[in-house]
């Protein structure tokens, strides 16, 4: 069995599109905790759109790190700083 | 116009990878506040990971796991076939050590800007150069 | 700043977009990427490392050097975390270790925590080993691993877990892990190979050189994983807890 | 063969004793010491046998990694760039870390008042270690991707140690932090680019395939080359990039700007001319592209810039690091005259800059550490006080300036005549004005220094009474490391010829004139 991404590309244009949405909003929130939080997501829609590409160890590794340990670290910041950012 | 439009929808995640670019990298050197500064690098680099992930892909082919690869028993396939049939390893393996090095850098980044707000007690740029003046 | 930032991405994107329309279709089998160099592993890899995932003998054994100093850049980047914000304030130490354990400790979260760590380690151990077969490795174990401290830390507090998982140990174990990558790597020097030959090994361990290189490639990945677990673990504690070690998240 | 291992145990001794330090010495700084200084002595051992190796056969060493060949596997090319980079890299670190026996308990304190933080001395020593595994591996690998990944090494490792210094260092660093990410990740990006179209990673290989005519007018290829170069230069703060270099080597402690300085910028002007060489070649740059003389003028401009804005500082560490900056423009501009005149001085100059900039901090860390103070008043009465201090601060001035016989009148000559046959006045003209601004500013120190405090009120100088200032030389091991690299300097300039002839002529690329 051999999976086609292009049989899929109208999935992976939505994937695509999210990511950018989150990529987008994860920088013009002004709140930092919540930056992070959309930036988890971000980086869960990247890992999505890797393992559509069939990188699944790559996709794995961004799963755990990006948007597991990642979004702690920028959490763990957000909550020893100035929580409000001016842009 | 047909013709631009199949030409971006087939590229496209080159245009993902362009557009995920420029935000990071604008975000890097424009936003005033330093976290954002960072989340922005963060942007930047899963920018070039995808770039490289778009050059293993394969029409095709499979994850590059070889199947049956427990037991002994032979692969009938040609050379070229076997090359046709798997994705590009080659750039995973790079964005593996490229994900761990951007691991790497934003955490070092993130303990520098706590660093930061513990001497100059803001983390926005101005706020800090004007601190700096004084 | 705003303008300056804006003149030069906008040059990049200039820049790179006129470099796309000479990009090779995307996906295409007969792309130079795809016909030059990564063909051989995927002919080879099987026969001279015995290791079907070709992601894993391409990391850990073709291109085991990179993978060696990768690790090294996270020792670095736990070592500098550890370097900029560790600080004890001396005089009230006691005080600090006698501080109650946070009191609002919900129960469905602990025990919920505690239900899901072990899981999350036994599958974080399924990773490191079962890497040569399917995807993951070292890498994502270890991160898995230092991930399941990093619950039971947000489910109960910090200084619960550094009772357990001392932090004065975190950074020798993560020096241990990735010694055990460049020792083994080392150790062919002594065999009479070249830095990071595994398959030296076999005269030691009695098999073949080609399984000499998958067991090769296990002990590398082990000591990533330990060394990941390590860091990431400590990177959360000092981030969280601004390097006073008390409360976390 | 233990000779046949040469290459990699100058990187692998002081990776494995970064572990042996974290691992073992975590309490002892003195043990942590002891071990980072057999560590670098090994690995300058290895690279002097390496050279030696290289000068008596006169064939390329190659190095694979793991026993794989190229280009699937990794290996390291060393060559007689290489070989002299990695001794001037090892060497110089070799210097400072003796330097650092006394600065470092000084400059990075366990204690601070109220406040204790634990072992940073011996993680200092760590991160020294890998600094300097990450510069020995930048310049011997044969790999392009695995550069990127050294680079990163010796970039965490740099922000760490430069991070570790005054006041306003954390902000000055981050600023590097976000600059230098950005300039590795656009080297990571060209890889990319030119992986695209070539499909290989390894140096060599990739200079076989770039050389088809259907790659050599390729729009990615020429991009590639492009991102590559900008991000090397915005890591060596090469002129219109140079804005974060000042603050970071400034408000660091002055033991990590004697490692950082003269080491971090002259190996990334050793891999511009390696990956412009040894990956692109000289047809490539100077014929099918031909922007070289748009860079040679940015060099120029830089040379000026560096040398007008040192002019203006009172504070000597600041003077230096614009002078790093006008420096970085004379080697970037002297690779891209495009003659073998010109890139020798650069080759040169990589080496005497290494060892000016070196003896030059190393003199101001030590008035630094007499006098707790950086700005030029500090250096006043240094001849009485410190005179083996003001000596080698003297001549690491004469080299700065380009007195012969010390080393910086020979790159000097070099890069002149290189921009002269070349037809590149502007060049030619920045050299020598700016060779005249370093002579202002140095004899205006010294000047300073020669003369004792006149204007200061007798009370100031207690009971020594006046102008009878007392020795107070630094610490042996401050001074020992001083005095070699300012002899070090007068050798590469007395021998010049020899090291010309036998070393820096063979790393001009064929095709060159």
């Amino acid at each position: 069995m051999t999976l086609d991404a292009s049989l899929l590309w109208q999935f992976d244009f939505l994937i695509v599109l999210m990511v950018i949405i989150c990529a987008v909003a994860a920088l013009t929130f002004k709140d930092l905790i919540t930056s992070a939080v959309v930036f988890g997501a971000y980086s869960f829609f990247m890992c999505l759109l890797w393992t559509e590409m069939l990188a699944v160890d790559v996709a794995f590794t961004e799963a755990a790190v990006g948007a597991g340990v990642s979004t702690v670290l920028f959490l763990g910041t957000a909550l020893h700083i100035k929580r409000r950012a001016k842009d | 116009m047909a013709e631009i439009i199949t030409d971006i929808i087939s590229k496209y995640n080159y245009w993902a990878f362009l557009i995920l670019l420029l935000m990071g990298l604008h975000a890097m050197i424009s936003k005033n506040n330093l976290v954002k500064k960072v989340l922005g690098m963060s942007i930047f680099q899963s920018a070039i990971i995808l770039f490289y992930v778009s050059i293993g892909e394969k029409k095709g082919a499979t994850i590059p796991i070889l199947a049956h690869g427990h037991g002994t028993e032979q692969v009938h396939q040609t050379a070229a076939q076997m090359v046709a049939g798997f994705v590009n390893p080659l750039p995973h393996v790079l964005m593996l050590t490229a994900i761990v090095v951007g691991v790497s850098t934003l955490g070092v980044a993130l303990a520098l800007i706590q660093k930061i707000y513990r001497v100059h007690g803001t983390i926005e740029e101005d706020e800090i150069l004007e601190n700096i003046k004084e | 700043m705003k303008l300056v930032s804006l003149v030069v991405t906008l040059l990049l994107g200039a820049l790179l977009l006129m470099a796309t329309a000479d990009f090779p279709d995307w996906g295409d089998p007969q792309s130079p990427a795809s016909l030059h160099v990564s063909d051989y592993y995927i002919e080879n890899s099987m026969e001279q490392t015995s290791v079907p995932n070709f992601v894993t003998s391409i990391l850990a054994d073709y291109r085991g050097y990179d993978t060696m100093f990768e690790t090294t850049v996270i020792f670095c980047a736990g070592l500098t975390v550890l370097t900029l914000l560790r600080r004890n304030h001396r005089r009230q130490k006691k005080v600090v270790m006698s501080r109650p354990k946070r009191e609002n400790q919900d129960l469905i979260l602990t025990s919920a925590a505690r239900m899901i760590a072990p899981m999350m380690q036994i599958f974080a151990l399924y990773v490191v080993a079962h890497g040569h077969h399917s995807p993951g490795g070292g890498f994502q174990g270890g991160v898995i691993l230092g991930a399941s401290f990093i619950l039971l830390a947000l489910a109960y507090d910090l200084r619960t877990i550094l009772d357990r998982l001392k932090e004065r140990r975190a950074l020798i174990m993560c020096g241990i892990g990735v010694a055990i990558y460049a020792g083994i790597g080392a150790g062919c020097l002594l065999l009479g190979g070249n830095f990071l030959d595994y398959g030296v090994w076999g005269k030691v361990l009695g098999v073949s050189p080609v399984e000499a290189r998958s067991h090769g490639m296990l002990g590398v990945e082990i000591g990533v994983a330990i060394t990941v677990m390590y860091i990431m673990f400590s990177l959360y504690a000092d981030l969280s807890s601004g390097g006073e070690m008390d409360e976390g998240l | 063969m233990i000779t046949d291992q040469l290459p990699i145990l100058i990187l692998a001794v002081p990776l494995l004793t970064s572990f042996a330090i974290t691992i073992f010495a975590r309490k002892s700084p003195i043990l942590a010491f002891s071990l980072l200084l057999a560590a670098i002595g090994t690995s300058f051992a290895c690279s002097v046998g390496v050279l030696r190796q290289l000068l008596e056969t006169g064939a390329t060493i190659h190095y694979h990694v793991g026993n794989w060949q190229p280009p699937y596997g990794i290996e390291l090319v060393i060559d007689h760039l290489n070989a002299m980079v990695l001794v001037i890299v090892s060497g110089a670190a070799l210097l400072t870390a003796v330097y650092s026996r006394h600065t470092v308990p000084a400059e990075v304190p366990d204690r601070f008042p109220g406040e204790k933080i634990p072992e940073r001395a011996t993680n200092y020593y760590t991160l020294y270690a890998l600094l300097i595994t990450g510069l020995l591996g930048i310049v011997a690998t044969g790999d392009a991707f695995n550069l990127y990944v050294l680079l990163e090494i010796s970039a965490l490792s740099s922000y760490a140690l430069l991070s570790l210094g005054r006041g306003r260092a954390y902000f000055a660093t981050f600023k590097y932090l976000i600059m230098g990410t950005i300039g590795a990740c656009f080297y990571l990006l060209g890889v990319g680019y030119l992986y695209i179209k070539t499909g290989s990673l390894n140096m060599a290989d990739l200079k076989g395939l770039l050389a088809s005519s259907i790659l050599l007018d390729s729009q990615t290829v020429k991009i590639a080359f492009i991102l590559i170069i900008v991000g090397i230069w915005i890591k060596m703060a090469f002129f219109p990039l140079h804005g974060w270099l000042p603050n970071a080597y400034t408000f660091a402690s002055d033991t990590t700007s004697c490692l950082v300085a003269p080491l971090m910028t002259k190996v990334s002007v050793y891999m511009m001319i390696r990956l412009m060489f040894s990956v692109f070649s000289v047809h490539y740059i100077f014929e099918v592209l031909g922007f070289q003389d748009m860079v040679v003028w940015l060099a120029a401009a830089a040379i000026l810039f560096g040398s007008v804005s040192a002019l203006g500082q009172t504070n000597m560490k600041r003077m230096l690091t614009y002078i790093i900056v006008a420096e970085v423009g004379y080697m970037v501009g002297g690779t891209w005259l495009g003659n073998s005149n010109g890139l020798t001085g650069a080759t040169y100059h990589i080496l005497s800059d290494a060892m000016m900039t070196l003896c030059l901090f190393m003199a101001v860390g030590a008035v630094i550490y007499k006098t707790g103070d950086s700005s030029r008043e500090s250096m006043r009465g240094i001849f009485r006080k410190m005179p083996v201090t003001a000596v080698v601060f003297l001549i690491g001035a004469f080299a700065m300036i380009g007195i012969p016989p010390t080393c910086g009148f020979f790159s000097k000559w070099y890069l002149v005549s290189g921009a002269l046959e070349a037809g590149h006045w502007g060049f030619a003209a920045a050299l020598l004005i700016s060779s005249l601004i370093n002579a202002i500013i140095f004899f205006r120190i010294i000047e300073i220094g020669y003369f004792p405090d006149f204007d200061a009120p007798a009370a100031a100088s207690g009971d020594h009474g006046h102008g009878a200032a007392v020795m107070a030389e630094v610490p042996l091991t401050m001074l020992l490391p001083m005095v070699l690299t300012a002899l070090s300097l007068i050798a590469i300039g007395v021998y010049s010829n020899e090291i010309i002839t036998g070393l820096v002529s063979r790393t001009i690329p064929a095709g060159l004139l």
